[in-house]
């Protein structure tokens, strides 16, 4: 069942214009998790999230200057491409201006006749962030309910806090797998099950998920572990890179296997869920959002994913942590010295790899391989 | 009237000589590290080549990089002009015209007369110049002129992504340990580059008819990489595109007297 | 070749003295009993000057613009931002500014001053983090307050000026006052607050007018000597003092436009530019006087610290009028603070290009410019933001563009040959001619 | 340009070497490194963990050939069974396509190793410029990497780089150290790092009339300066030891001591072997500690 995450990867133009010809519902692409999609979810819209292909583009040269992350642009090539036609409107919660302009350009050049910018704060440490953003939520759900052509009502956004909860806690259930000595799921399959979750139907992707959770209890990978391996940073679905580490053992020496990682392709976008226990759902929803694990360019003035950082990276003991950086992704370039002084200070090693659309295996082998070879204790070396 | 055009570029020397807007006689010659040299030697051999002197050459106009070492110029006209005032003598319908030289990537939108309505011209980038191939080439160990038509041989497409054309370098051998076909390399070298190339052409807009001229032009595995990032099958290229700036400097005098 | 009478401006003298005052209050603030206090030139620092009349500011921008000047120091304040981990494509002014703080040395002359508190505003993606980094590097003891400004464009780019956003803008402000008498132990003076807030509002209502004169044929003020004076905008918007020195400003402008003064006497033709200049290298506007060429300012030195109206039908800027009469309320003052910040012209192009776009295009049109030279600056992430599609929408709207790349802060990313040789090229295909001096 | 010289004047001379004082028919272990990089191959052969024969040629486009081809080279005159080689790792970019290698590590930890032996046990700063990549390490007393850098995307101050530039200033690059100090007086640098672009600014530089040992002197620098960044970014710890192929060219080391104010540690041995050396010592360990192969 686990290979259905990869096939939903694989073909997510496919599923998506299958969806909409099934079930006759609309379907929204966002480009940030910052997106509240039980809302989506409570008009029968569904949600996708727009990612890059990682294939060298030259569309957006006229539209994006060349300062700005690769991420962003691989993104807008797609809208650009027309890959997405089928899109009935685009959406972005408020994060970092990198990925706005995908967002506004091609809201310019592709408009699907609906798109919403959500001013979702970035001073999410004030008590004023989570009134303010229950207001912004009034606004986008009037501008819903257009796309939708009904009413929103609190059921209809308690439906969408439980389904989207309901996936939370599935993959949430399948990453305790990875704390595993000889983990049975490796980080190139739960690489592809969080961003197959970002390109299906909830609905269809919980059931699926709850069968992999049973499959895991009984597979055993026949492979060699090696080395615990976190992966931190700016947006990564890189599992071109992902593979490439975890099938180093094969070929050389010393080998790894990603066991978490603090992406927001992965944990900053579900690890946190929304509270039931507060009756008005939309301030419930808001309150998700505004005390989710950060984007850096809001964790401010707090640096509050030091902590939270370090929390995974002992749960699920991790050996060292590899530090990914879209190439001009300015809100973590921010942020890299302080986390990886921190987690020195804390005993977990870390090398540092700036991300582009595609990796350049051979030089990128060759640094984590050596990463890997500094955390290997093999005494008999000497 | 005779008028000369010279184009003294980066790799090389171009010379050219027009008798009443008719291309007469050419001449190239590295331009090296002495310019003045290579000047007088390149017009020296577009003149053999016409079969006329010096003292026929009414007037000379000069472009390229060291124009300013053309001493007996009448007028130096930058090369963004003259390669679209070339664009337009050599195909009255084209818009837009893009020259490849060895250490520049220049692309021009132009009207119907030739004249400037746009440009944009190869920031800082090797990896969007004919110098790019030649430094893959090295790496590869083929010769240069055998570069552009292994392309032809491949039908594979590998996405290389060139920032800079010696770290492209390390990634090239990267592909030869890994046993990757001499073809399918150069395919994927060329493509990258003609990327960058495309990616400053839509800057301006792809407006067709599209012309092409410079060094590169010659190239048959890029202009083919070039169509295919362009997405369209035909892209004009005169004889001798090399000549075409030291053309289109001469034609601007010409217009100008 | 000149065909206007030109001369200095009589304020230059005046302008100096001030600049330097500033940046030495900051120095010897303690000496006084002060307060020293770190920023953000877009900070809405009339709020912290409810503290008393000896809070002194030092803005990171401005700074960050001083140290570009010197380029041995600003090579070395880098070098030190790199080497700590900082990557070489983030703001260059934070990165000088980073690398003032580890290297411990002020552009004015001995030690970095240290700050007693940071108050600053959050609208690109590194203002907070800058302060952040900023207060960690000198110890991490150094308080920091950040009002996110964040909330979304204003009309006639959005259906209405949402109460809740200004609200939420307000809100911040009242919360950072009780923040300011915890950590300073100073009791907070409203009526301070009320006179910065109006002075505030002053100057950039002022600011604005002074743009507006710009208008005229020739150009009284050229847009290298409108940097040196819109910097006190950037420096404290809430100066009473600044604040003043516009309102002479404007009145000797004026009197240029009357008398018919030229800024560059051979003007032949006019252009706006776009983003921050690199300041290493503003010989570049004296290169295009030498082919006649005037740059009457750009929505950046208009827009950043002027407060203006756009007008949609008639595609125009106006300055926007000053509110009926000064706030009476500490939420009111907030209020109108946040309101009347919110509508600046630099903050609508966060939401969408297309509102920038249209400003632009009215300044080419109003303050009859004949072509626009953008600056694609890698040092700037916020006002880069979607130039690329700025370029595009102007060219659309007619008029004639180029671009060149640079950086503002960071000279390395500074190519003067080559820029020189499109600007060559450009200037040519407009039909101009180089004037042989 | 490069393509018209008739001689290649990138091209050092391919060498080998065979220790005098030691008959290999009485060692009781014979290991083996072998270090293919980008630019260069080195094969090491030790007896006892004594450096007993090495070879140092360019590196093909087929990185199996080019492995065998070092370990010939390294045995020529040696008569030598390859049979009698206890243990064999490769190392360098094409560590994998080593043929006769038992295992592979990579040329990060090999080159500390190496530095370790060659230089001293003190070395605690290894700065090796190679064919592509330039590599700050740290390591331990025993030779153990700590941590490391390595240059991103560009491969300005790189080996290749200054090949490139010996060609376009037809100098051959055996001599472009000592002639980038027959200079009346140190020339600014090149402001350019960028291979490419340095070559343009070089060519700028001749027509304005440059003495090519200036341009040298200037290209130098600038390659220093370049390293520079890389170390201070690592942060310098004595002692500090440089290997690999630029080690030998006395204009950019002398110019980037003179720079970070260091002396570097002496060796007579030659520093493009550090890698293989590594690789042939961790085998020798491997072997001692029965790890070896089974036989």
């Amino acid at each position: 069942m686990i290979e259905k995450f990869q096939e939903w990867y694989e073909n997510r133009h496919e599923y998506q214009e299958k969806y909409k010809e099934r079930t006759g519902n609309k379907i929204v692409g966002y480009f940030c998790t910052y997106t509240p999609e039980e809302i989506f979810y409570a008009a029968d819209i569904l949600p996708v999230r727009i990612l890059g292909s990682h294939e060298p583009q030259d569309v957006t040269e006229p539209h994006i200057f060349g300062m700005f992350c690769p991420f962003c642009r691989d993104v807008l090539a797609q809208g650009l491409k027309g890959k997405y036609d089928y899109l009935d409107g685009i959406t972005i919660g408020q994060s970092c201006l990198h990925l706005r302009q995908a967002f506004t350009s091609w809201d310019l050049h592709k408009n699907p006749g609906w798109s919403y910018f959500l001013p979702m704060p970035n001073h999410v440490q004030s008590k004023r962030a989570v009134p303010f953003l229950v207001e912004e939520y009034k606004l986008l759900i009037k501008k819903i309910e257009e796309l939708a052509g009904k009413r929103i009502s609190d059921d209809d956004l308690r439906q969408g806090i439980d389904i989207m909860n309901k996936v939370r806690q599935a993959m949430k259930e399948i990453y305790e797998f990875r704390k595993e000595e000889n983990p049975p799921i490796t980080g190139t399959e739960a690489m592809y099950m969080t961003c197959a979750q970002f390109f299906t139907d909830a609905t269809e992707f919980l059931p699926v998920a709850k069968e992999v959770n049973r499959e895991l209890a009984s597979r055993r990978l026949d492979r060699d572990p090696g080395k615990r391996i976190m992966l931190i940073g700016s947006e990564n679905d890189d599992i071109e890179y992902i593979n490439m580490i975890e099938t180093l053992g094969e070929r050389e020496s010393v080998g790894c296997t990603v066991v978490v990682e603090e992406h927001c392709t992965t944990t900053r976008y579900f690890w946190d869920e929304v509270d039931t226990d507060i009756d008005d759902p939309l301030r419930a929803i808001a309150e998700r959002y505004v005390l989710r694990t950060p984007c850096p360019s809001k964790d401010w003035p707090q640096r509050t994913r030091l902590q939270r950082i370090l929390k995974l990276a002992k749960d699920f003991r991790v050996d060292g942590a590899i530090i990914i950086q879209q190439k001009f992704c300015d809100p973590h370039e921010a942020d890299i010295p302080f986390i990886r002084r921190f987690l020195e200070d804390n005993g977990i090693p870390t090398y540092f790899l700036e991300f582009d659309v595609t990796v350049a295996s051979g030089p990128f082998a060759v640094r984590t391989e050596a990463f890997l070879e500094t955390l290997e204790a093999e005494e008999d070396l000497f | 009237m005779i008028i000369a055009g010279i184009d003294c570029g980066a790799k090389n020397t171009k010379a050219v000589v027009l008798r009443d807007n008719k291309i007469i006689g050419k001449g190239m010659i590295l331009t090296g590290f002495d310019q003045i040299t290579a000047i007088r030697e390149s017009l020296h051999a577009a003149l053999k080549d016409a079969g006329i002197d010096a003292k026929d050459v009414d007037k000379i106009s000069g472009t390229g990089a060291g124009m300013e070492e053309i001493r007996d110029a009448d007028v130096r006209v930058n090369e963004v002009r003259a390669m679209a005032k070339a664009a337009n003598f050599f195909l009255p319908s084209a818009r837009t015209v893009t020259d490849v030289g060895a250490e520049m990537g220049r692309a021009v939108k132009i009207d119907e007369n030739g004249k400037v309505i746009d440009f944009a011209i190869n920031e800082k980038c090797a990896a969007g110049a004919g110098a790019f191939i030649e430094a893959m080439a090295r790496a590869l160990e083929a010769k240069l002129e055998e570069m552009g038509p292994m392309v032809l041989e491949s039908d594979k497409s590998i996405p290389m992504n060139a920032q800079c054309a010696i770290f492209a370098e390390s990634e090239v051998v990267g592909l030869i340990h890994a046993r990757t076909a001499k073809a399918d390399i150069s395919k994927a070298i060329h493509d990258a580059m003609a990327s960058r190339i495309v990616s400053m052409i839509r800057r301006i807009g792809v407006n067709k008819d599209i012309v092409m001229i410079g060094g590169v032009a010659l190239n048959p595995g890029f202009v083919d990489s070039l169509k295919r990032e362009l997405e369209i099958d035909k892209v004009y290229i005169p004889s001798d595109p090399a000549f075409g700036a030291a053309v289109g400097a001469a034609l601007v005098l010409a217009e100008e007297t | 070749m000149a065909q206007y009478p030109t001369e200095p401006l009589k304020c230059w003298p005046k302008a100096k003295e001030l600049r330097n005052k500033f940046y030495e209050n900051y120095k010897q603030a303690h000496e006084k009993g002060g307060i020293r206090c770190m920023g953000s030139a877009w900070a809405l620092d009339a709020v912290t000057m409810g503290l008393g009349r000896d809070v002194y500011w030092i803005t990171g921008e401005p700074y960050g613009a001083s140290c570009a000047f010197d380029s041995p120091l600003s090579a070395d304040f880098l070098t030190a931002a790199e080497n700590f981990g900082f990557s070489r494509d983030l703001c260059s002014y934070m990165r000088n500014y980073w690398g003032s703080i580890i290297v411990g040395k002020y552009a004015f002359g001995g030690p970095l001053p240290k700050a007693d508190f940071a108050y600053t505003q959050h609208i690109c993606c590194s203002h907070g983090k800058w302060y952040q980094n900023a207060c960690e590097l000198e110890g991490g003891d150094v308080p920091l307050y950040v009002i996110d400004v964040g909330v979304g464009a204003c009309p006639p780019f959005e259906p209405e000026m949402y109460k809740h956003r200004v609200k939420y803008v307000a809100d911040q402000m009242l919360d950072s006052i009780e923040w300011m008498e915890k950590i300073t132990g100073r009791t907070y003076n409203d009526e301070l607050f009320f006179e910065a807030c109006w002075n505030d509002m002053r100057l950039t209502h002022t600011w604005a007018k002074i743009c507006m004169l710009n208008r005229a044929v020739p150009a009284p003020l050229d847009e290298k000597s409108i940097y040196s004076l819109y910097v006190f905008a950037a420096l404290q918007k809430s100066s009473a003092a600044f604040a003043e020195f516009y309102e002479e400003l404007l009145e000797e402008v004026e009197d240029r436009v009357k008398r018919g003064i030229a800024a560059v006497e051979n003007e032949q033709a006019r252009v706006m530019t776009d983003t921050q200049p690199p300041w290493g290298f503003l010989k570049i506007y004296r290169y295009l006087e030498t082919w006649g060429l005037v740059s009457i300012g750009s929505l950046y030195t208009f827009g950043l610290e002027g407060m203006w109206v756009y007008d949609e039908d008639r595609n125009d800027l106006r300055p926007r009028p000053m509110p009926p009469e000064k706030p009476k309320s500490r939420e009111e003052a907030c209020r109108m603070l946040a309101d009347w910040h919110l509508s600046k012209p630099e903050y609508q192009h966060f939401y969408s290009p297309e509102y920038k776009t249209e400003m632009m295009d009215a300044i080419a049109k109003n303050w009859r410019c004949d072509a626009i030279i953008m600056h694609y600056n890698r040092g700037c992430e916020g006002l880069s933001v979607g130039i690329a599609e700025n370029r595009l929408g102007l060219l659309e709207r007619g008029n004639k563009v180029m671009t060149y790349e640079g950086n503002m802060g960071d000279e390395t990313e500074f190519d003067l040959p080559s820029t020189e040789t499109r600007f060559d090229i450009f200037l040519e295909s407009l039909g101009l001619k180089k004037q042989e001096a | 340009m490069a393509e018209e010289n008739t001689q290649e004047y990138w091209r050092w001379t391919e060498s080998h070497w065979k220790n005098p004082d030691i008959r290999w028919e009485d060692a009781k272990i014979v290991t083996v490194g072998i270090d293919v990089g980008s630019v260069s191959s080195q094969a090491v052969v030790m007896t006892d963990g004594q450096l007993y024969a090495y070879s140092n040629m360019r590196t093909g486009s087929d990185s199996p050939e080019s492995a065998r081809n070092a370990l010939n080279f390294g045995l020529e005159g040696t008569n030598m069974p390859e049979s009698r080689i206890d243990y064999c790792i490769g190392t360098g970019y094409g560590r994998v396509n080593v043929p006769m290698a038992d295992r592979s590590i990579t040329e990060i930890a090999c080159h500390a190793r190496g530095a370790h032996f060659i230089y001293g046990p003190e070395v605690r700063t290894v700065l090796d410029v190679g064919g592509q990549d330039c590599k700050a390490i740290r390591c331990d007393e025993k030779g153990k990497v700590v941590n490391f850098l390595m240059n991103d995307k560009c491969a300005a101050g790189t080996g290749r780089g200054m090949e490139v530039f010996a060609d376009l200033l037809s100098v051959p690059i055996i001599d472009v150290g000592e002639r980038s100090f027959q200079v009346k007086e140190e020339p600014e640098s090149v402001s350019s790092t960028c291979v490419v672009y340095a070559k343009t600014e070089a060519t700028g530089l001749l027509r304005k009339g440059w003495q090519v040992n200036e341009v040298l002197a200037a290209y130098c620098s600038a390659m220093a300066h370049r390293i520079i960044t890389l170390i201070e970014r690592i942060g310098i710890e004595k002692e500090f030891a440089i290997t690999g192929g630029l080690a030998k060219n006395r204009g950019v080391i002398e110019r980037l001591m003179k720079e970070i104010g260091l002396e570097p540690m002496h060796t007579d041995w030659d520093t493009q072997i550090a890698g293989a050396v590594g690789a042939a010592l961790f085998s020798y360990a491997l072997v001692q500690k029965g790890k070896g192969r089974k036989k």
